[in-house]
């Protein structure tokens, strides 16, 4: 039983595999088989054992004792169950409308949910940590500066001459690119040389200032956004860089699956089993 | 030929990223590492135990970290087993893992024809939180009444020998939860016993604290750690062969180089290629020059 | 009315869920997990019945017009029949009766249970209460926090603690459920008197053989495609078209290469760390700066999408709550 | 078949009255439902409280039943005398007594009333203590029988002369909560006795009101340190009243206590607003308020700015380079279920895109993972078919929910993109790992992507993978800014305010940390919870 289990999940993930090569019929088998599979879990999960448990099971119960409370059941089972059933009414073209009752309901439930939710969770919790961060480390940490100690004590001095001198320049060289460029790149040396909170706030406000809609991108408004997008860019960087590693020891693991544990097995099975 | 290199097909890199991965992985080509520090020290303090001796590990992890952890487990268990260092585990600060012990050693167990209960066990998780680190310091019984299997904690030998702290060689937490710390806070430092960790690549440089303070026998440190044992652990003949740590490692290097190398390789190809294609419009805007005077 | 009645009820239902935000009484919590618990619960079976109908009938056209590919419709109509089956032949070998749920049954219930009072029973005979605060229906796993008395430290077999804690309840342990809206097992093919246990049981053989052999290794390969699909990303986009894209490469490209162990290696072979002002060039250095490219603009990126996201979500909730989001109603 | 564009374009100007009507009702309701709750709040400040008088009186409560005329028979023997309970107490409304209410009355010795009982049923044998003259706060309130009184201050001054019970002990319903099972909490306050050298802890007695008997509610004397404790055993609507007691210190009998005088009743129960969250409504409200004022402002037909969003723009032009080649767009509408904000967000982008494919008359494949998106997403797509004029084109088939489970569907989506070979595809909603598998995917066929998510992470990988990205809020404005809508624009822009606040209020708070070092910053206090 063992090997017909190794062969079944080695013949799937080959079939999904070849993929890579192509759109093959034995993926297209492989796919429509999971598809079939899983609609099938789902009618079972969701449909067949949700509506038992969930109407059927508790109104047969209530009716079966003593005193139904018939209220209590009309409200928290048959009237769910007939608002939704309103759904079907879409294979009814005339009477279509009527299943945009409980779609609106489900839609209006969410969004509800959603709004306070979101307020607390991210909007306030997030500016909260920013705001704290930044409050108790103004003359706070710097990984800059414990880590590279040397580095520290004339990085601030060193970025601080460089954005002088070069806004100095600047003033004369108005649309060099590269200037503006090294004025940055030395700007934002100098900010995260002095405290990391203070470049988290900075990059928190040119990120949130990117998305601001009722502003033509000119002038201020377009060098800070252009700020911001630097920030996204290195977060999505290192994002993407960090997941290489993660994603191939997943890959790894898969071969070593299929070779030890599937040919591996297999030949032990055939031949010294 | 800089053309070429940027119209590649995208099946060549899947060819090459499967011929990158598999060949490794059949063969167990290792990467060379020098055993760092915390690892070798590790390794020296398993050496010094004795047959008869008995370590426990804790998973202290999710199944998202198995591809890390799983190796480090394995030269874990190669180096015990082939020593007769009994060994039982535990998760009770990771309830996620209580699947994935007992899988883990049966694996490396059957290699070496070491036989469950006598040799070994694994005890699953129990519900007592962060008091398992003093109640560990009397007896487990108080913590476990079966193990994972359903066993009754009389019946399982191993148990017996290895009831509390100072019963073992080493206890060593395999860590992709921020334990390590509660470890040496709450159970080394009052307690006194030789630990160690093994944890994952962020987590490394948290570790380094408690080595110095000698608070840690020794680390490992993420996929690197598990290559570099399964390299000492050959140094000494105790395993023929490298393991899938060492492989995954000269696989993980070699598809990072290569990407970042033929990324580096792209840009380059496409500045030449733009470079060549400004000249070429200006040629070309030179000679229609050239010929729209002729024809005036 | 056929676009007002829905915009009105959905926006009443919007407010309803704001204002209940603001109300700690228990009316309010009686009222509305009463309402998650149903109504919701309810719309969301009858989308699943919908769905799994029109899955089935586009199939069978296919099937019926001979479409391009129609074999594999076939196949999926064949497969579909798979789980309902293996589900009967476990009930009936495990049970003796058709339609008792112990298949299942742990995927369905514990969101029924999400907030609810339960009872344990971790050791036959010793019972306590405590709230389910964490469900995991597709790992089968539920975590209950516990109302423990001082007595009742110690008496257990089970090592109890007071307080924040949490019991992992694995396969065959039994919890009781007093409510009657989550009354669930039952043997035989009717139903039975209430207060009975609910057991966190493994699916039945052949389910979870299907499930485990066919279902679970497709999430794991799937998950792995994502290996090559991210180097040949990598390789088409990360080129130097402007700052911004060379800010991305260059991240990505530093990232990658701390990443991967010998570069440390070599970076500490090439630069070694003799003297004082040699600590740019010590032995973490390329670490030291992953981890901040991590930490500190990274962290400052993704925190404030994260509350533009919120803010967007925010006004998107407040359009639907006024009326004026009406894309939904199709 | 040419379409006029203009026409689908204004598609979403109907019914304008409607929903300003809404939004009326819904802001007012929202309104009124606060004030509500600040008016509650400062109502339930308001009670009955003793007056320092000269002559001997009793606390007593207010019984079911019972009017103050009542009382007055008994205690002044005149029905009409009820006024004189103004000379002993600060009544705010004469006419509203309610039961539970404790009133100061004069002594009455011919009466046995329902006084509270000082004396705890201490264990047999044990000394116990009422409150003296040591606490002259409480002794107006808590004098009791004469005869008693003498024979236990005896008893105090032969046992345990030195130890002294905690002082002011109050009981007041737990706010924000709810009777959980029957059971509420109620909070119990004490101030420390001055001198706690014997005191080794405290114990708290409860008693249940019209006539239970006190009993001891803490297995174990809390520590000293400790000044609160919470009942939470308490009956939800039942009256109680407190005491507490310090426990002797080693050396002392084991179980020595000193009781304090005991607090006026207090009944748990479930409140009808949360006080901690009126930031929140708060903020709801401002929200709101700023969303109806640009929205007023949108449809009375003012000028509203909105930027050209880049991303946005090119939305028209991959649907119409799919029309070019003549194959089909794709669109898919992520992994979440309908009611969740990413997916709202993709039903309001998927009407526009349907809107150029039928203009450009390109087929639109949407394979829909969740079920009832595709519900939403299949009426759309009619109803714009409709509203063209070609009804008789629009396929059912063209959405097609295929199934629930995210590695199959992505499965499902790789063949689809062999398959259909589409030119441009979107995708819009929330996303996880599928995110590279479908970007590469849909490169491998050679199409044209755009892309929206919420999630920062899954951005990562299709700012890499697709050709265009939505990042963050951009997904939530598509929707408005692609239908050109003026009231959906004009909630960008209200959007663009309440951001400008959050801007202010990151400044505010680092400029008050800065000038105002180390004291109460107002701005966090308003983002903490």
């Amino acid at each position: 039983m063992e090997i017909v289990s190794l062969w079944v999940i080695a013949f799937f993930s080959l079939c999904i595999f070849s993929y890579l090569y192509r759109n093959n019929p034995f993926y297209k088998f492989a796919i429509h088989v999971i598809l079939g599979l899983m609609v099938g879990y789902m009618f079972l999960q969701q449909v067949t054992i949700g509506l038992e448990q969930l109407v059927v099971s508790p109104i047969l119960e209530e009716l079966g004792r003593p005193s139904p409370d018939a209220p209590d059941i009309l409200i928290q089972r048959v009237l769910p169950l007939l608002v939704a059933s309103l759904i079907f009414t879409i294979f009814v073209p005339e009477r279509r409308w009527l299943s945009r009752i409980p779609i609106g309901l489900l839609l209006g439930y969410g969004m509800g949910y959603m709004l306070t939710k979101s307020l607390e969770a991210d909007v306030f919790k997030q500016l909260n940590a920013t705001l704290t961060q930044s409050i108790t480390a103004i003359s706070g940490d710097s990984i800059f500066r414990s880590r590279w100690p040397a580095w520290g004590q004339f990085l601030p001095g060193l970025s601080a001459l460089t954005v002088i001198g070069l806004t100095i320049f600047y003033r004369f060289r108005m649309q060099h690119p590269t200037i503006r460029t090294i004025i940055y790149i030395a700007l934002s040396l100098f900010i995260c040389s002095l405290a990391d909170s203070i470049m988290i706030l900075v990059g928190v406000l040119t990120v949130l200032s990117y998305f601001f809609f009722s502003f033509e991108r000119r002038g201020l408004v377009e060098e800070v956004s252009r700020v911001g997008l630097v920030f996204m860019m290195v977060y999505f960087g290192a994002v993407f860089g960090n997941t290489v590693l993660t994603r191939i020891q997943i890959f790894i693991g898969q071969v070593d699956f299929l070779i030890f544990k599937w040919l591996g097995g297999t030949w032990q099975a055939l031949f010294r089993g | 030929m800089w053309r070429k290199l940027l119209s590649l097909n995208t099946r060549y890199i899947y060819l090459a990223i499967v011929v990158m991965v598999v060949i490794p992985v059949v063969l167990k080509v290792p990467l060379p590492t020098s055993p760092s520090e915390p690892t070798q020290k590790l390794f020296d303090h398993i050496d010094t135990l004795e047959a008869g001796d008995g370590i426990w590990f804790f998973l202290d992890t999710r199944p998202a970290t198995t591809a890390i952890h799983r190796p480090q487990l394995h030269v874990l268990l190669h180096h015990c087993f082939s020593k007769g260092i009994k060994v039982v585990g535990f998760n009770p600060l990771a309830p996620e893992a209580t699947g994935m012990g007992r899988p883990f050693i049966q694996e490396i167990a059957a290699q070496y024809g070491k036989q469950e209960y006598t040799d070994w066990a694994y005890m699953g998780y129990t519900p007592a939180g962060l008091a398992i680190f003093s109640a560990m310091s009397k007896d487990i019984k108080g913590l476990y009444s079966q193990d994972v299997t359903g066993k009754a904690f009389d019946e399982i030998p191993v148990l017996q020998q290895f009831r509390k702290y100072s019963d073992v060689g080493l206890v060593i937490t395999l860590a992709g939860l921020k334990t390590p710390g509660y470890w040496v806070k709450y159970a080394q430092t009052p307690y006194k016993f030789p630990f160690a960790s093994g944890v994952t690549g962020p987590m490394i440089a948290d570790q380094f604290p408690f080595l110095n303070a000698g608070q840690m026998v020794g680390m490992m440190g993420g996929i690197l750690g598990a290559a570099e044992y399964e390299g000492l652990l050959k140094k000494n003949n105790i395993r023929k062969q490298f393991g899938i740590a060492s492989a995954s490692m000269f696989v993980q290097t070699v598809v990072h180089y290569i990407l970042v190398a033929i990324i580096i390789l792209a840009n380059i190809a496409t500045f030449i290629i733009n470079n060549q294609d400004k000249k070429d419009r200006q040629a070309r805007a030179e000679a229609r020059a050239k010929a729209d005077s002729g024809i005036e | 009315m056929q676009t007002a009645l829905p915009i009105i009820l959905c926006s009443l239902t919007c407010l309803v869920l704001i204002i209940s935000h603001f109300i700690p009484h228990e009316a309010n919590t009686v009222v509305f997990s009463q309402i998650k618990g149903t109504w919701y619960a309810i719309i969301k079976v009858a989308g699943y019945a919908i769905a799994t109908l029109a899955v089935l009938r586009s199939h069978i056209r296919r099937l019926q017009a001979r479409t391009t590919d129609w074999q594999y419709s076939a196949v999926a109509l064949v497969c579909f029949l798979v789980f309902p089956l293996t589900y009967l032949f476990d009930n009936i070998r495990e049970n003796n009766a058709l339609f008792a749920t112990t298949t299942f049954s742990d995927t369905i219930d514990v969101s029924v249970l999400r907030g609810a009072t339960v009872q344990l029973e971790p050791v036959a005979g010793e019972t306590y209460s405590g709230k389910v605060f964490k469900i995991d229906g597709k790992k089968r796993r539920l975590t209950v926090k516990l109302d423990l008395a001082i007595s009742d430290l110690g008496k257990s077999g089970q090592s109890l603690r007071i307080g924040e804690q949490s019991l992992q309840l694995s396969v065959g342990e039994t919890i009781i459920i007093p409510s009657k809206l989550m009354v669930i097992k039952r043997k035989g093919l009717f139903f039975q008197g209430l207060g009975r246990p609910l057991s966190i049981k493994k699916d039945g053989v052949a389910t979870s053989w299907v499930y485990d052999n066919v279902v679970s290794p497709l999430d794991t390969t799937m998950f792995a495609l994502v290996a090559f699909y991210i180097c040949s990303a990598a390789y088409r986009s990360f080129r130097v078209r402007n700052f911004e894209a060379g800010v991305l490469l260059a991240t990505g490209i530093i990232v990658m290469l701390v990443n991967s162990p010998p570069t440390s290696l070599i970076w500490d072979g090439v630069f070694p760390a003799k003297t004082a002002v040699d600590q740019f060039f010590v032995d973490k250095a390329l670490i030291n700066l992953k981890d901040w490219l991590l930490a500190v603009p990274g962290q400052a990126a993704s925190r404030a999408i994260l509350i533009g996201g919120a803010l967007g979500l925010v006004t998107q909730s407040l359009r639907v709550l006024f009326g004026i989001e009406r894309s939904w109603l199709g | 078949m040419k379409i006029p564009n203009s026409r689908l374009l204004t598609l979403h100007r109907r019914s304008l009255c409607a929903s300003r009507f809404l939004a009326a009702v819904s802001g007012l309701l929202i309104i009124a439902l606060s004030l509500f709750g600040f008016i509650g709040i400062a109502a339930g400040a308001q009670q009955v409280t003793p007056k320092q008088v000269n002559v001997p009186t009793e606390m007593i409560t207010v019984q079911p039943g019972q009017t103050l005329a009542d009382l007055a028979e008994k205690y002044f023997g005149d029905r009409r005398q009820y006024k004189r309970f103004l000379e002993y107490n600060n009544i705010p409304d004469i006419n509203t007594m309610k039961p539970g209410d404790r009133l100061q009355v004069p002594v009455n010795s011919n009466e046995s009333t329902n006084s509270d009982q000082v004396a705890p049923n201490t264990k047999a044998g044990k000394s116990a203590t009422p409150v003296t003259e040591s606490t002259p706060t409480l002794a107006i309130a808590e004098s009791t029988n004469q005869a008693t009184f003498d024979s236990l201050q005896t008893a105090e001054v032969e046992a345990v002369p030195e130890m002294i019970p905690p002082t002011e002990v109050k009981a007041n319903d737990v706010p924000n909560d709810a009777i959980k099972k029957g059971r509420g909490t109620i909070i119990i306050t004490w101030t420390a006795p001055e001198d706690t050298t014997n005191v080794k802890g405290y114990h708290v007695w409860r008693k249940a009101m019209p006539d239970g008997n006190f009993e001891k509610i803490t297995k174990k004397p809390l520590k000293l340190s400790k000044s609160e404790y919470l009942d939470k055993t308490a009956t939800g609507g039942q009256s109680y009243v407190y005491q507490v007691a310090s426990v002797g210190a080693s050396g002392l009998p084991e179980a020595a206590e000193v009781v304090s005088a005991s607090s006026k009743p207090a009944i748990a129960q479930g409140n009808w607003y949360n006080t901690k969250k009126s930031y929140l409504l708060l903020t709801i409200i401002i929200f709101s308020i700023i969303t109806l004022y640009y929205m007023d402002r949108g449809m009375s037909g003012k000028d509203m700015f909105i930027r050209r969003i880049a991303a946005l723009d090119t939305i028209e032009e991959v649907v119409g380079r799919a029309a070019e080649m003549g194959r089909p767009a794709m669109f898919v509408a992520g992994n979440d279920d309908p009611d969740t904000g990413s997916t709202m967000a993709a039903f309001s982008v998927f009407e526009s895109v349907a809107n150029y494919a039928v203009v450009t008359q390109t087929e639109v494949v949407v394979p829909v993972q969740k079920p009832i998106v595709d519900q939403v997403l299949r009426s759309s797509l009619r109803n714009i078919f409709t509203l063209a004029g070609r009804p008789d084109l629009f396929n059912e088939e063209d959405v097609t929910y295929e199934v629930d489970n995210q590695p199959a569907f992505i499965g499902i989506i790789g063949d689809s993109m062999a398959k259909y070979n589409p030119a441009s595809v979107f995708y819009f909603g929330d996303f996880t790992y599928e995110s590279m598998v479908f970007a590469e995917m849909g490169n491998n066929v050679g199409a044209v992507q755009v892309a929206g998510c919420e999630n920062p992470k899954q951005t990562a990988f299709f700012i890499v993978g697709c050709d265009y990205c939505l990042i963050g809020e951009e997904l939530f404005a598509a929707g408005a800014y692609l239908k050109r809508d003026v009231v959906q624009m004009a909630t960008l822009l209200a959007q663009d305010r309440i951001k400008i606040l959050a801007f202010l209020a990151l400044l505010l708070g680092i400029l008050i940390s800065i000038f105002n070092p180390g004291k109460g910053n107002l701005v966090l206090d308003f983002l903490t919870f």
